[in-house]
């Protein structure tokens, strides 16, 4: 059985929340890693310049690379340094030290997405922590792809095969894939799924390798959440003429000028909005609304999460499809359809 | 045409980058079909004048004209298109390749890019045939015994058309009897209107061969003779400087029980060929045995197999009955073996490190200079201290790196070393190889001193004056076998040289023992 | 080829010549930020004052430090420079290739993450086991490529690379399978016991008793080097194992005993990363360190007793260099290149000889 | 998926294609190295070489098609693998210069040259494109893939040649297939390479001889830059169609090893870079068999390592075999003459 952390986790932080509210003036948005995957971290940059343009905020983006040794005490020396009052960053990897940051900088606001403090143990007044419901937009995901496989005959193997590559076997991860799962099968009975890890965010080598033998098994459709990863996704659908689908950002629309061939070949993307999700949660508390010690899970109903419907959709799915993918969400909204979650 | 100048040489400088002047405003010239012999201690710049003739080193002053025009040789190339060939002392040969392959390196015939390799076979046996030298151009040059090699070298400079020879210390390695056939050959060379110079410091040959002499001495020429017109002692004098007088050292053969009795060591080399060939010796304590051979016969193997460094495959060696050999340098050193090795640089010393660190490299796990693996470096020190008073090492202090001093200092340090250990057996290989001729007499003195005071000595001497000098007793290797045994005042190098020719073989000669051993192994 | 066991000139030639290096390759950098940064004046700033921290005073007339964490980054990456960099220069001192640092330190690491999770004891033991453990995997880790190179003469650079290569993924697997926290939402061991982890002697840095225990080291290094017989050995057979061979020393085993000491000071570098900076084990841990290391021996010129002052300086640049990525428009992989440029021009034991040639050269063809 | 299907997967002309694509980054590299290796020199820089001319494979194919945006976007990716590749041996050129000229340590110089390259590839990569990681934000072009009919038209083995999707492999395959001919006739039948292995065995016998030693250097570093040059382009350009930081992993010290698990030969070498390439497939495809990549990565370092143990071995074997054969026809040599015994 899965653990249901997350959902325990909101609760409680429900549950426990006091109220201040804060005036929010300037931010900085700590990447551990790089910007430039062209889904996850791009998305919450793109958050980042929505602050600072629409919003006229003070912003500020620091990638700290991917030595972990070093993300300790940057983070720690962007909050000392006093010149920003609030600090985005992402991931479960920077759980802990947000965690820790937050009692020993009171005076600073923390807003953490994809990732949860343990608001039971440590407090954590100031950190606002904003989850995706992944497996939410997944099921779509599923669903389309499940469709797809079948209806469509244009140069598509006739046998239900559904590749996944996922950067890490992590939960955020595995919540993409458990939603994807459940979608497909929605639709259809035992689909062939294809599950595999890279290992590694930022190899696109290796997705493409993985990606080019689950089109060798027969997959129509390999779904990349895999951060840089997936970047070699999208070339081996190229390569082999196949379909891809993108994640985080609509990443036909990134590739459209740079790549044609690649954004044909993205068929949809399921968006995690974290740039709608930062740029929200920022508004409302300047709004007054107290969100700090308290965790929010973004889902299809919040726009958080949800699928990316382009040129290129249109061009592979029908409108009929379309419509039912529609319905399918607000039955998932409605709670009439409980997706499975990985947590 | 005895008096054409084929190259001509004008107050020729070379100082090094370190401010070293290795030769200063040299001139001599060089006649077509003539013998021009170069001769001076180590260190005179013979060799560098000739690296400067090939284009290997680039004189910092003065003029090369060859044929009247003045030329500058920058690399060997240059020197290869004016027809000037060098014959290195060592031997330069590429093992792995092909014996024609070696001799056309440099002048390959091709096709396009392409190596024209039956053109290049066909031409190296033709220019083989012409100088009446039999090889196989096919043959790999690994497989060749030394003497094959030594023709591949200077067919080697043949092939490339060279007019003009330099022969670096070519008699270096070879026997009386070999040295006379070289010379034969080379007459024939010059009868063909090609000139030879040869570097060289034995003026014996010089007198029987060369039609001129050039003597060097610190960088500059000290004499241009005739050898007709003046005495060996002549040309000595101008070499050194000063007059020499060769007085051999007083022999001994003390009548006492062996300390050292090698019983049939036999080696075989990890390309499997035969080294040492079922060596049998005694050695009285205060007495040394020479050993005569030419090289590549088994003495340096023999030297490895002494000192520890080779496990003989049969046959072991004792020291006062305990056996020595196959057990490890350390283990042999702690029975009182000590080395001289024949090549200092390589083997005896550590250059960089100070002359301190390597004296005590022979037993700096003597309790004298460490405690529980703790070094006392005051001990080493004042050892050291000592040591330089003792030997006369001319240096500033003991903390200067080896490598600053002269070779004859480095090689005092090395004696220094081995007889502070106050060995029972010492085997000594090449002990005066690149000293001074001053500092040499003063290292042989030395020598006889520590036999004087009872030590076991195995000397093994490239330069037959030198053992012929110094041993009691001499045996001549021949293949890794013993093939003669003398007592030393009963030795002349042309009978020594036959022997190690392995043109003759005297029987029973494995038998330099004192008794007849008892054979242990079958 | 070139000897880098060192011991070539005195030792003030060297720290001179290294200087001048220094000072080159940080022009350089200079040069190029000049031309790429449109706030060189704040870039230069950035690297030379950024890891320092600053005081000032609040109203009510307390100091304040701010900063504190950037100095502690600053000491805290010496502490692991010097070590990776001792790793490196032992080896080195026998004349040994060794480029493995990273494997060694990754698994050092690792040892002392098993102990410090799993063995339930009081600090005061658990700390010098991990300690240990660490030391003992960075030893064997280094001592293997030593033996085969010894025994079977393989060459040290193929096999050091190829066992980084099976540490790290050994490391990766034991994570991913064997000590993964299923809680934390990524590929992480569980944070160490308490008693495990090193106390912080600086608030807001991870500033440990490793800054003497790193001097400390080298220190015993430099002893054993100069004072001990294996260290004379390990010198000797540096320079010229030929001679050493004829002098009877173990060669072997002194060739095995160099890489495997600086598989030791690896170790404690991966000791240093887990117990005092990380406190748990990410599957990312960071790779490429040992090559970190060479310079820091380079610089040091092999020599323990300058190891210190080395790691220091490049712990500075480096620290410098992330303050300047955080703070202007020049990302921190300049100071790779100044670092490459470094490496280049110290091992050029000609270059000043040879430039003066060229010039010389040059002015003569006029 | 069960162990069966998996195999079957394995036979197939796709599966061979994988292999191909995976070793040419290393065939070449490795061949590169052995060049220098056979001249004497060990290139411990063909990571770095590989890793600059795949950003400049890259940099240059944009550059091209922002100057003459009518060219053919072939024009832009061979201007960009003429980049690549300049950039490439420009870097050999800084090795050889300094290793030959400077007397530089060459093992640290070559780590020098490879911290040089991942440096400047980043920092370039982020001062052109402001992105530190990889370069998808630029519009690249890669070399083509090149249907031979010719050979797929062949039974049995033509499917070898089909590629992945059955129009052929990409062109730099087949150039690392040819380029291990090229290097061996290279090697042993041409005057320049048999001056570049002479030079490896002893530069002073060839020194002697006029052979231009440090020339033949120069050229065997610049040589072998030009060929680890193609492996980088192959990976930004044919591979990918992008650079990613340090998209080498570690290729080029693979590479190196290749030489030494290949014995020094251009067979040998290009085999175990062949046997990496399959590896690598592995690791990327057990991964549905749920076997730990892990164990798959750490497979080829170990086989490497034992081999060379086992090269150590066999000589050690065969000498002793060859000492203790000669040693009985020597003894029985003697019994045959007892002259030569006392």
């Amino acid at each position: 059985m899965k653990h249901t952390l997350m959902a325990a986790c909101v609760a409680s932080a429900l549950a426990a929340s006091p109220a201040f509210s804060q005036d929010i003036q300037s931010v900085a948005f700590f990447v551990n890693g790089t910007l430039g995957d062209k889904s996850f971290f791009d998305s919450a940059q793109r958050g980042m310049d929505r602050l600072g343009g629409e919003l006229g905020l003070e912003t500020r983006t620091i990638e700290a690379g991917f030595d972990p040794t070093r993300w300790e005490s940057a983070l720690v020396d962007l909050a000392d340094s006093g010149e920003y009052d609030t600090i985005i960053t992402g991931t479960f990897t920077m759980v802990s030290y947000v965690e820790q940051l937050s009692q020993e900088f009171p005076e600073v606001n923390f807003i953490l997405f994809d990732g949860i403090v343990n608001y039971a143990e440590c407090g954590c007044e100031n950190v606002h922590s904003i989850l995706f419901k992944q497996n939410e937009g997944s099921y779509l995901a599923g669903v389309l792809a499940a469709t797809l496989t079948t209806e469509t005959t244009d140069s598509l193997n006739p046998d239900p095969v559904l590749g996944f590559v996922g950067g890490m076997e992590i939960p955020v991860i595995q919540d993409f894939f458990v939603g994807y799962k459940a979608g497909a099968e929605s639709v259809l009975t035992g689909p062939t799924m294809l599950e595999q890890y890279a290992n590694n965010f930022g190899d696109p080598a290796i997705g493409k390798e993985i990606a080019l033998a689950q089109y060798g098994q027969g997959a129509d459709i390999v779904f990349a959440v895999a951060g840089g990863t997936g970047q070699g996704v999208l070339e081996a659908a190229v390569e082999q003429g196949r379909l891809a689908f993108g994640v985080d950002s609509d990443q036909a629309a990134i590739f459209a000028e740079s790549n044609p061939e690649i954004a044909n070949r993205i068929v949809t993307s399921v968006l995690k909005n974290v740039d709608n999700a930062l740029v929200s949660a920022v508004t409302r508390i300047q709004a007054g609304e107290n969100l700090f010690g308290t965790a929010e899970a973004q889902g299809l109903e919040t726009g958080g999460v949800g699928l990316a419907i382009n040129d290129v959709t249109r061009a592979y799915v029908s409108a009929e499809t379309l419509s039912r993918l529609d319905e399918i969400a607000a039955q998932i909204i409605d709670g009439s359809i409980e997706v499975p979650t990985a947590f | 045409m005895q008096n054409e100048i084929v190259l001509a040489v004008d107050g020729l400088g070379k100082t090094y980058p370190n401010g070293t002047e290795a030769v200063k405003g040299v001139s001599f010239d060089l006649r077509r079909g003539e013998i021009h012999a170069i001769v001076g201690e180590n260190g005179a710049g013979k060799s560098t004048v000739m690296k400067m003739l090939y284009g290997l080193e680039q004189p910092t002053t003065g003029r090369i004209a060859v044929a009247g025009q003045q030329v500058r040789l920058t690399t060997p190339q240059d020197a290869i298109d004016l027809h000037i060939g060098l014959v290195h002392q060592h031997m330069m040969l590429l093992e792995s390749l092909s014996v024609a392959e070696n001799i056309a390196l440099g002048a390959e015939p091709v096709r396009g890019p392409f190596l024209d390799r039956a053109k290049m076979n066909r031409e190296v046996a033709e220019v083989a045939a012409t100088y009446g030298m039999n090889i196989d151009p096919a043959a790999t040059v690994a497989r060749l015994a030394v003497g094959q090699k030594q023709r591949i070298e200077i067919l080697k400079v043949l092939y490339k058309g060279a007019r003009i020879l330099l022969l670096d210390e070519p008699t270096a390695v070879l026997t009386p009897q070999e040295t006379r056939d070289l010379f034969k050959a080379i007459r024939g060379l010059t009868e063909l209107g090609m000139t030879v110079v040869f570097i060289t410091h034995k003026l014996v040959e010089v007198k029987e061969v060369a039609d001129r002499v050039t003597v060097m001495r610190d960088g500059q020429v000290t004499g241009r003779v005739e050898p007709r017109d003046v005495t060996v002692a002549k040309i000595a004098e101008m070499m050194v400087g000063r007059p020499l007088s060769h007085k051999p050292a007083e022999r001994r053969s003390p009548d006492l029980p062996a300390s050292v009795t090698a019983r049939d060591l036999t080696l075989i080399g990890l390309d499997g060929r035969v080294r040492l060939n079922r060596v049998s010796f005694d050695i009285r304590p205060g007495e040394i045995l020479g050993v005569a051979g030419v090289e590549g016969n088994g003495q340096a193997a023999l030297g490895q197999v002494l000192t520890g460094l080779l496990e003989p495959a049969e046959g072991a060696a004792r020291i006062g009955g305990t056996v020595f050999t196959g057990r490890g340098v350390a283990a042999a050193r702690a029975l009182g073996i000590a080395a001289i090795p024949e090549d200092r640089i390589h083997d005896g010393i550590v250059t960089d490190m100070s002359i301190e660190e390597n004296f005590v490299a022979a037993e700096y796990r003597n309790p004298r200079f460490s405690r529980r693996g703790i070094r006392d470096r005051n001990a080493v020190n004042a050892a050291t201290r000592e040591m330089i008073a003792a030997f006369g090492v001319k240096t500033t202090s003991e903390q200067t790196p080896i490598g600053a001093l002269s070779g004859g200092n480095m090689q005092k340090v090395v004696l220094g070393r081995e007889f502070t250990t106050q060995p029972r057996f010492l085997i000594a290989a090449q002990p005066t190889r690149g000293v001074d001729i001053g500092a040499a007499e003063g290292l042989r003195q030395q020598l006889v001193d520590l036999r004087d005071a009872g030590t076991a000595v195995l000397l093994i001497s490239a330069d037959l004056e030198e053992t012929i000098a110094l041993s009691d007793r001499i045996i001549v290797l021949f293949k890794g076998q013993i093939v003669a045994h003398f007592r030393a005042e009963e030795a002349d190098e042309n009978v020594l040289g036959l022997y190690m020719l392995g043109a003759e073989r005297k029987a029973g000669a494995n038998g330099c023992i004192d008794q007849q051993p008892e054979h242990a192994h079958v | 080829m070139s000897s880098i066991a060192g011991g070539q000139g005195s030792v003030l030639q060297e720290v001179i010549k290294t200087l001048v290096v220094i000072v080159i390759g940080l022009l350089i950098g200079m040069v190029i930020v000049l031309f790429i940064s449109e706030e060189p004046t704040k870039v230069f700033d950035a690297i030379l004052t950024g890891p320092l921290p600053s005081a000032s005073t609040l109203d009510d007339g307390t100091v304040r430090w701010r900063g504190m964490t950037r100095f502690g980054t600053f000491l805290e990456d010496s502490i692991t420079l010097a070590l990776v960099g001792l790793a490196v220069a032992i080896p080195f001192r026998a004349q040994q290739f060794s480029l493995g640092a990273d494997g060694q330190m990754f698994l050092g690491a690792l040892a002392s993450a098993v102990v410090s999770i799993y063995l339930p004891l009081p600090g005061i033991v658990l700390i010098p086991l991990a300690f240990l453990a660490a030391v003992i995997a960075g030893f064997a880790w280094g001592w293997l490529p030593g033996v085969m190179k010894a025994r079977a003469g393989a060459n040290e650079i193929v096999t050091t690379l190829m066992l980084n290569v099976i540490a790290i993924q050994f490391f990766i697997y034991c994570v991913t399978f064997l000590m993964l926290d299923r809680q934390a939402g990524f590929i992480v061991t569980p944070f160490f016991q308490d008693a495990a982890i090193l106390n912080p002697l600086i608030h807001r840095t991870n500033v440990t008793w490793m800054i003497a225990v790193a001097p400390l080291v080298c220190l015993l290094a430099y002893l054993f080097l100069s004072r001990t017989n294996m260290g004379y050995e390990l010198r000797v057979v540096g320079q010229n194992p030929a001679f050493g061979r004829r002098m009877g020393m173990p060669v072997d085993r002194t060739v095995a005993l160099s890489m495997a000491l600086g598989g030791a000071a690896a170790g404690m570098a991966g000791f240093h990363i887990a117990n005092a900076i990380l406190k748990r084990l990410p599957s990312d841990f960071p790779a490429g360190l040992g090559f970190e290391g060479i310079v820091v021996a380079l610089l040091a010129r092999n020599d323990p007793r300058l190891i210190l002052p080395a790691a220091l300086f490049y712990g500075y640049l480096r620290a410098g260099a992330q303050v300047m990525e955080r703070t202007t428009d020049v990302s921190r992989e300049m100071v790779l290149v100044v670092q490459a440029i470094i490496i280049l021009l110290i091992v050029s034991e000609n270059l000043l000889p040879r430039l003066g040639q060229w010039i010389g050269l040059g002015r003569s063809a006029r | 998926m069960t162990i069966v299907e998996f195999f079957q997967t394995l036979l197939t002309a796709s599966f061979f294609a994988a292999i191909l694509r995976a070793a040419t980054p290393m065939v070449f590299a490795a061949l590169g190295g052995l060049i220098s290796e056979l001249a004497g020199v060990i290139n411990v820089a063909l990571e770095g070489m590989m890793l600059i001319a795949a950003f400049f494979g890259v940099v240059g194919s944009t550059w091209a098609a922002s100057v003459w945006p009518e060219a053919s976007p072939l024009f832009f990716a061979l201007v960009g693998a003429a980049a690549g590749l300049g950039a490439a041996m420009l870097l050999a050129l800084v090795l050889a210069v300094f290793y030959l000229e400077f007397d530089a340590n060459l093992i640290i110089a070559g780590v020098g040259i490879n911290i040089l390259a991942a440096g400047l590839t980043v920092f370039l990569l982020f001062s052109i494109s402001g992105d530190k990681g990889s370069s998808a934000g630029l519009t690249s072009f890669a070399l083509p893939t090149l249907p031979l009919r010719l050979l797929q038209d062949i039974p049995v083995i033509g499917g070898l040649f089909a590629g992945a999707n059955g129009n052929g492999h990409h062109v730099l395959v087949y150039a690392a297939l040819l380029a291990i001919g090229l290097v061996w006739v290279f090697l042993h039948k041409t005057r320049l390479g048999l001056r570049l292995r002479a030079v490896g065995e002893n530069p002073d016998a060839c020194r002697t001889v006029g052979v231009p030693v440090k020339r033949i250097q120069y050229v065997a570093i610049l040589l072998s830059g030009f060929l680890a040059g193609l492996g980088g382009i192959y990976l930004s350009m044919g591979y990918l169609t992008l650079f990613q930081a340090n998209m080498t992993a570690g290729r080029g010290f693979l590479a190196l090893a290749a030489i030494f698990l290949g014995a020094r030969s251009v067979f040998g070498t290009a085999g175990a870079a062949a046997f990496f390439g399959l590896a690598s497939v592995f690791a990327a495809q057990l991964g549905l068999l749920d076997v730990p990549t892990a164990v798959v990565f750490s497979v080829a370092p170990l086989v490497t390592i034992l081999a060379l143990l086992a090269f150590a071995w066999r000589r050690q074997r065969r000498t002793r075999a060859q000492v203790a054969a000669e040693l009985i026809t020597l003894n029985a040599r003697r019994k045959d003459t007892p002259d030569a015994q006392a």
